[in-house]
């Protein structure tokens, strides 16, 4: 089958799946099995079928774009690279992408057509795509693989302890295929989001994966904390979404389309995407302000010509004779801007970042499976990948503004985790951090960068995840300061922690070889350091905040990993009852463990790589650096600058040093304990208690928003009860007093002649009472008598004549 | 003129028509309710026979089955209800008889003489002639006119009337549902429910679980 | 015949003629019951004998005790007439009878050979039916009469029971009459003539099934073992008949054992031919009307000794049942009645509906390739447009 | 006299006069019998009264083998008649059962709770 047939059919397939699963359980939710038992074989069939669908189109993928031989700069191959040095200048800017790996795009369904607005379920398919159903589905299989063991609890009715009716624990019933339902559901929203074709759908799913998050986040709705925590993730949300609703507005309202891809149309016109409008084969696939957005701008200046023209061709001649003219002048730059500015705003909220990046953290409340797949792997990442998806849109001071959130996140969380105690909480704010890491990469022009730590982090940070949650689910508690001593009780899960520790923190032989960590973040700081040689101020921040991210990543990892698993037991109950989690556990955690370490090497013997995948979707015009269109003349270097050696070199070896102090501080801090922790936390009390205080965001939003909004609303109260109310009560009032008006002429006029006759009537019948004496003989005498009477009356009067 | 030959269609007609009309009135005249029951019975079979002397021999079947039969069941209820005292008698007032017989009488009499005005009604004059008294055919021409096929009307001049009207499908049909909601509207009713307080009653309750046996 | 002996007498003296011939017609029809009745009461006691690995009457008339039952009878008519005095006297002394007169009415009806019948009906079947359900007037009047508690509880019972099963017992009739198209006895009997296979019987399978719920409800219906609830000695003494004593007692007897072989020729006639034999033996040696009167009548002869036949092995096999089987509870009868008979019976005269409607000319005499001897059924309701047929 | 009515056919009338005398004592067995059971036995002999009216009006015998009259629809109407009164008297035995279990009787004069 043709590829641009197949890979739709097989990558809808594997979208749909997770959905007939979610129906299906709906339906018939807790009949299935035991305790719904069924439901979760269902959902896990589901998308282990999806996982094989989308290898099987990874494979057809490749088959058709082969990948080619890392050359020299590629960056996996250290080694290679620092071998033959890059030789910039010979190497002349990328041309138009090869064809062989341009992104299918089509339609597999039209919802509705009004003019110019189009709504379609589509496909925009490209190796990132693929690689990303990939990567969600083998997670996504993995979590629910794990959830049987970790939610088995609820197979059964369930006693939450955290909820206390009347001083006893809340008994409830198993919620075990509701787990799955959602689960379902998330998959499938995710998928589409991958998948979708245009922005009406990406922001379909994207409210869809939010909703799932909600649900559960809420899992365990009864303890106020989670469903508060809903709450906020889903009101935060809609303050980012709805910056990506403004965003969406400019797009289509000035480029009249939704979709990312050329569509020929009925009439076998070629109809522009948004990409193609961007950055238009006309100007050499750099990026421009759009004619729509220019003609958009200049409406007025439009409508004169309009105006004052002979006729329609000729208007529409000088309008085209002007626009060259109009995008020197800048119309529609700023519509460019706020367009790049409100997605960005949406992936804010989504990706957890700086302003917006409370949420995450208390999202911590759903179940660990969850917290894995929804709020480490898949559904934050989806901000950065709209990010990537929409790159060509970003002008250069967008993506400078994308920087300087991701710095900010990515340095804020950072340090925030350093205190945390919480075992999911410190995995939170290190995800947030990561998000951060990977906006930076983002914004600094490394698309290659960015991505490639979304992929890295999805496993290494669902494997810590998972590995959390196995231990939560061994000891029954969150916090830290509770356990401790845990490798010698749980093995497998302590080490494939450390896998996951090693990863995230970057650690390899530093030009050689390490784990998938050590890759993205080296290629993340690289483009930093060769954005730093454009813009030594900006990058000098941006650089010093990743290196330094870099070493308390590696601290409070190792303190994490340190405070749970080594040294000796802090409570020994739980100690006594920790044990090492079921098999479908393990599994998953062992299986994320090989992709945590494995998943940036090239597989052996081929040329296939993750990277060199991602290097296949990388949009049309990213590949060179950029200047244009910036107000604020914002150079983007291109990212194969950061695979020069004297950028190369430097970068890996501080990366090194910043994760070894980091490693070094925890493992003497918590390993060795040769320093004191607490120490450091008295003599610096007011930075701990910062810090512990994750920097007074929740109490500033509480001050800021949340204080001024409740003011407001009870002063509107207020104008509503004494000003509204009382004019209603006053009209009501005097209505009163004409009903009684009313009421006299009806009690005295009109009852009055009727309730005279009534009297007649009842008079009558008490009189006629008599003759229902309740004996049933006497009426068959009146009925006898009365047939009788008749008779004789007929015969005297009916003439006999007439009747025959 | 020699006497004629005695025509048994008569002969029986006089039969069951005195059998009838005399344990009608035994029935009006006795108070036992058995023996009400009991000659309501021979009245309603020999009503039965008129029937077959009119020609009417599906009709008389059904009178001998349904009215009979489900006098029989009257008659249980009647000992059933009556049980308390075995031949309990519930006495009318001499002066509810005696205007009970003035009205009836008046009744009858105008029945009686609307019965006999009429010229059309009275007897054809085949003087010694016995129409068949059996051997007619009376359920199929029965069946064919509720379905509206009218095998009595073939010669008739007025079309509507020869091809068919409606005939009584309709009517059969509500008839049957009729039966079934009145058998479930029985049952209903006739449930056993709470008691009031027997004055005497170990008859009463020894009739009762058989009763309730035949559920 | 009453013409041919009325014209012996002055017209005016008609009358006597036909008195006398329906005096003789009722006679002989008595006669037959009555020997009948006694027969049965024999083998009634014999059957039990032998079942119970005894020899019963063996001296009464020689051997076998054959006269065993004429001399119960000269004992109970010889023994006193007992009335009770809590009784009513008038329906004590006439239930009895009536129980007796809805028994042998139902002979009115059935034709013992082909047109050898009292009173020939086109609704025989109804008018049996109907009949047959009068001699539980009988019973409940003498139970209530009596004014005793055994006999109300018998009556009681009887009533239940007889009046739940006429309601399957109609249904089971219902189905050959459907198959032969005809209520009139001589109809269904002449439909059955030739090879056994034409018996109605081995129609279909639905009417071979009706058969048997027709047998069981025809057991509960005339009282009999496993259905004898208002006798139920063991219960009641003896059910309706406590109070009862000589010949009234014989009359209730009689008239049991006449619904007993009434019903068993009712069974013969609608299932099993008839007065027709397995073999069509008379139509072969040319005992037919074709052949002259005398033919004609002694055709019929054989054809009646055939349906007596039947309905004597009919009552065997009741007597054989009442002694093999033991008694239910009220409750299971009528839980027979209501939960098995009639739906069953329900049933099978929904599927000879249709199998008459997917097979109009019948099966077997499609795959055996005879013609029918004693020539088709004839098609009812040629309409003449005088209301005959 | 009598040999006159022994030799001479019946005719309509004759069935009308029956009729007649059985409506009229079921008539006034309803209103003289103060047994419930009595009174349901009074309507099932005014129902038959009526009934042989019906039969009488459609049957051609009495008509000395002529048409006319209601035809078949006398039976018809007979028939259905009789298949209602079936119909009736279930459901009066029901409610004279439910009338005993209320008052311990079933005299009708007991049943006067509804009277003016």
């Amino acid at each position: 089958m043709e590829l641009a047939v197949s890979l739709p059919l097989l990558l809808g397939l594997a979208w749909l799946l997770p959905l007939v699963s979610f129906a299906l359980i709906v339906a018939l939710g807790p009949r299935m099995g035991r305790g719904g038992r069924g439901a979760g074989f269902l959902a896990s069939g589901a998308i282990i079928a999806s996982l094989v669908l989308s290898l099987a189109a990874l494979a057809l993928w490749l088959t058709n774009h082969p990948i080619p031989p890392p050359h020299h700069g590629e960056h996996e191959t250290a080694a290679h690279a620092a071998a033959a040095p890059v030789d910039e200048a010979a190497e002349p800017p990328l041309p138009a992408p090869a064809s062989a790996a341009a992104p299918l795009a089509g339609d597999w369904y039209t919802v509705c057509e009004f003019g110019s607005l189009r709504l379609s379920i589509g496909y925009y398919i490209d190796a990132l795509t693929v690689a990303m159903f990939v990567m969600v589905t083998l997670i996504a299989s993995c979590i629910h693989v794990y959830s049987f063991g970790y939610m088995h609890e609820e197979l059964h009715d369930v006693h939450d302890a955290a909820v206390l009716v009347d001083g006893r624990p809340l008994r409830r019933r198993g919620r075990f295929h509701r787990f799955y339902q959602y689960l379902s559901l998330f998959s499938f929203s995710m998928l589409g989001l991958v998948v979708a074709g245009n922005v009406f759908m990406v922001f379909v799913f994207w409210e869809l994966v939010g909703i799932c998050s909600y649900l559960l986040i809420g899992f365990y709705i009864e303890r106020p904390s989670a469903s508060r925590a809903g709450n906020k993730a889903f009101i935060v949300n809609r303050v980012g979404d709805f910056g990506m609703l403004i965003g969406l507005m400019a797009l289509w309202g000035s480029l009249g389309t939704f979709a990312f891809g050329d569509r020929a149309d009925a009439a076998g016109q070629i109809q522009p995407g948004i990409f193609s409008q961007v950055r238009s084969q006309d100007s050499h696939y750099s990026l421009v302000v759009p004619t729509g957005m220019v003609r958009f701008a200049a409406r007025d200046e439009i409508e004169t010509i309009y105006r004052t023209a002979a006729n329609q061709a000729a208007a529409e001649a000088e309008v085209a004779a002007m626009l060259p003219r109009w995008r020197e002048l800048g119309y529609g730059h700023g519509l460019l801007v706020i367009a790049g500015l409100g997605i960005f705003c949406g992936c804010v909220g989504k990706s957890a970042q700086f302003p917006l990046h409370v949420w995450l953290p208390d999202a911590m409340e759903g179940p660990t499976p969850v917290s894995a797949l929804i709020h480490a792997a898949t559904m934050v990442a989806a901000g950065v990948y709209l990010v990537g998806r929409l790159y060509p849109v970003f002008t250069p001071d967008v993506m400078l503004v994308i920087a300087y959130v991701g710095c900010i996140t990515l340095f804020i969380a950072a340090t925030i985790a350093i205190t945390a105690t919480d075992i999911k909480r410190v995995l939170a704010y290190s995800t947030v951090s990561q998000l951060g890491y990977m906006m930076l990469a983002l914004g600094v022009g490394g698309w290659l960068a960015g991505l490639y730590h979304l992929f890295t982090h999805a496993f290494f940070k669902s494997l810590l995840f998972l590995g959390s949650g196995s231990v939560i689910h061994a000891t029954g508690t969150n916090e830290m300061p509770e356990m401790g001593g845990l490798a010698k009780k749980m093995p497998w899960t302590a080490w494939t922690m450390l896998a996951g520790c090693l990863a995230i923190s970057g650690a390899g032989v530093p030009l050689l070889i390490g784990l998938s960590g050590y890759y993205s973040k080296d290629s993340i700081l690289a483009q930093v350091f060769s954005f730093k040689v454009h813009h030594s101020f900006h990058g000098w921040i941006f650089y010093a905040a990743a290196a330094g991210g870099a070493a308390i990543t590696a601290f409070y990892m190792f303190r994490l990993w340190y405070m749970t698993f080594a040294g000796k037991p802090r409570d020994e109950h739980i100690f006594e009852h920790a044990h090492e989690s079921p098999r479908t556990m393990v599994v998953p955690l062992v299986i994320l463990a090989f992709f945590a370490v494995t998943v940036a090497w090239q597989v052996p013997f081929t040329n296939i790589s993750l990277s060199g995948l991602l290097e296949q979707a990388r949009p049309v015009g990213t590949a060179t650096g950029s200047s244009g269109l910036s107000m604020l003349a914002v150079t983007m270097p291109a990212e194969t600058e950061s695979h020069a050696t004297e950028i190369h070199v430097p970068v890996s070896l501080t990366a090194f040093i910043a994760a070894l102090i980091g490693f070094a501080l925890a493992t003497a801090c918590y390993g060795l304990r040769t320093l004191d922790p607490a120490e450091a936390s008295r003599e610096f009390p007011h930075v701990y208690r910062f810090l512990r205080n994750k920097w007074w965001f929740d109490e500033l939003y509480q001050r800021l928003f949340i204080g001024p909004t409740l003011r407001i609303a009870d002063w509107i109260a207020d104008l509503d009860k004494r000003g509204i109310d009382r004019a209603i009560d006053g009209l009501a009032r005097a209505a009163r007093m004409v009903s009684g008006l009313d009421d006299w002429i009806d009690r005295w006029l009109v009852d009055g002649l009727v309730n005279r006759l009534a009297a007649w009537f009842y008079d009558a019948g008490l009189w006629l009472r008599r003759f229902q004496t309740g004996n049933l003989r006497q009426y068959v005498m009146f009925i006898v008598v009365g047939t009788v009477g008749l008779f004789v009356l007929v015969s005297l009067y009916w003439n006999y004549t007439v009747a025959g | 003129m020699e006497t004629a030959a005695i025509n048994w269609h008569s002969f029986f007609f006089l039969l069951f028509a005195l059998v009838a009309c005399t344990f009608a009135v035994a029935m009006l005249l006795s108070s036992n309710i058995v023996r009400m029951a009991f000659y309501l019975v021979i009245s309603l079979g020999a009503v039965s026979g008129l029937f077959f002397l009119a020609g009417a021999d599906f009709v008389g079947a059904l009178q001998l089955m349904i009215y009979v039969g489900g006098t029989v069941v009257v008659l249980i209820f009647g000992v059933m209800l009556t049980a308390r005292a075995p031949f309990l008698r519930m006495r009318t007032g001499v002066a509810q008889w005696a205007l009970a017989a003035i009205v009836g009488g008046c009744l009858l009499a105008v029945l009686l003489q609307a019965a006999l005005s009429v010229d059309e009604w009275a007897p054809p004059s085949m003087v010694g002639e016995n129409p068949p008294v059996s051997n007619t055919y009376t359920a199929a021409p029965l069946g064919l006119g509720v379905l509206g096929v009218r095998v009595d009307q073939l010669d008739e001049e007025d079309a509507t009337l020869r091809n068919g009207m409606s005939g009584y499908l309709l009517p059969f049909e509500i008839v049957s549902i009729h039966l079934l909601v009145v058998l479930i509207g029985a049952a209903y009713l006739a449930r056993t429910k709470r008691r009031p307080k027997e004055p005497t009653g170990d008859r009463q309750e020894t009739v009762e679980p058989m009763i309730s046996s035949g559920k | 015949m009453a013409e041919y002996l009325a014209s012996y007498f002055d017209s005016q003296w008609h009358w006597v003629a036909y008195a006398l011939v329906g005096l003789v017609q009722a006679g002989l029809l008595l006669a037959l019951i009555l020997t009948g009745a006694a027969v049965f009461i024999w083998m009634e006691r014999k059957i039990a004998g032998r079942i119970q690995d005894r020899l019963g009457p063996s001296r009464v008339g020689g051997r076998f005790g054959w006269l065993q039952s004429l001399a119960d009878g000269i004992k109970l008519i010889a023994k006193e007439d007992i009335v009770p005095a809590a009784a009513d006297g008038l329906l004590f002394r006439i239930a009895p009878y009536i129980s007796f007169m809805a028994a042998f009415s139902v002979f009115l009806a059935i034709p013992l050979a082909d047109g050898w019948v009292a009173l020939r009906m086109n609704v025989a079947v109804f008018f049996i039916l109907a009949v047959a359900g009068l001699e539980v007037l009988g019973v409940v009047l003498a139970g209530y009469a009596s004014g005793s508690k055994w006999s109300l509880f018998g009556a009681m019972r009887e009533a239940a029971q007889v009046v739940s099963y006429e309601v399957p017992l109609g249904l089971c009739v219902v189905v050959p009459v459907m198959v032969v198209g005809s209520m009139d006895l001589v109809e269904i009997g002449r439909a059955q003539s030739g090879w056994f296979w034409q018996w109605l019987i081995f129609h279909d399978p639905f009417t071979f099934i009706t058969f048997w719920v027709f047998f069981t409800c025809a057991l509960a219906s005339v009282n009999r073992l496993p259905f004898d609830m208002p006798e139920a000695e063991s219960e009641l003494v003896a059910g309706f008949m406590t109070e009862y004593s000589g010949f009234r007692w014989s009359v209730f007897f009689m008239a049991e054992y006449t619904s007993m072989f009434a019903v068993s020729c009712l069974a013969a006639i609608l299932f099993f031919g008839g007065w027709n034999g397995p073999i069509p033996l008379a139509t072969m040696i040319g005992l037919t009307p074709d052949n002259g009167a005398l033919t004609e009548w002694l055709g019929n002869l054989l054809g009646m000794m055939n349906l007596i036949a039947k309905g004597f092995f009919g009552v065997t096999v009741m007597i054989w049942t009442r002694w093999s089987l033991p008694r239910l509870r009220i409750d299971q009868v009528l839980t027979t009645c209501l939960k098995y008979c009639i739906p069953l019976a329900a049933a099978m005269f929904l599927g000879a509906m249709l199998w008459l409607y997917a097979f109009p000319g019948g099966v077997v005499s499609r795959f055996v390739q005879t013609s029918p001897v004693g020539g088709t059924p004839t098609p009812v309701a040629v309409v003449d447009g005088k209301g005959g047929v | 006299m009598t040999i006159d009515l022994l030799t001479q056919p019946v005719g309509v009338s004759h069935y009308l006069v029956v009729g007649a005398v059985l409506f009229v004592s079921g008539a006034v067995a309803m209103a003289t019998k103060r047994n419930a059971i009595g009174v349901l036995m009074g309507i099932e002999l005014v129902l038959n009264g009526a009934n042989l009216n019906f039969v009488a009006f459609g049957s051609s015998y009495l008509r000395g083998g002529s048409q006319g009259g209601v035809g078949l629809d006398g039976q018809l109407i007979a028939m259905f008649v009789i298949v209602l009164a079936a119909a009736e008297a279930a459901v009066a035995l029901a409610i004279a059962l439910n009338f005993y279990n209320n008052h311990a009787t079933v005299d009708v004069d007991q049943g006067d709770e509804l009277k003016g």
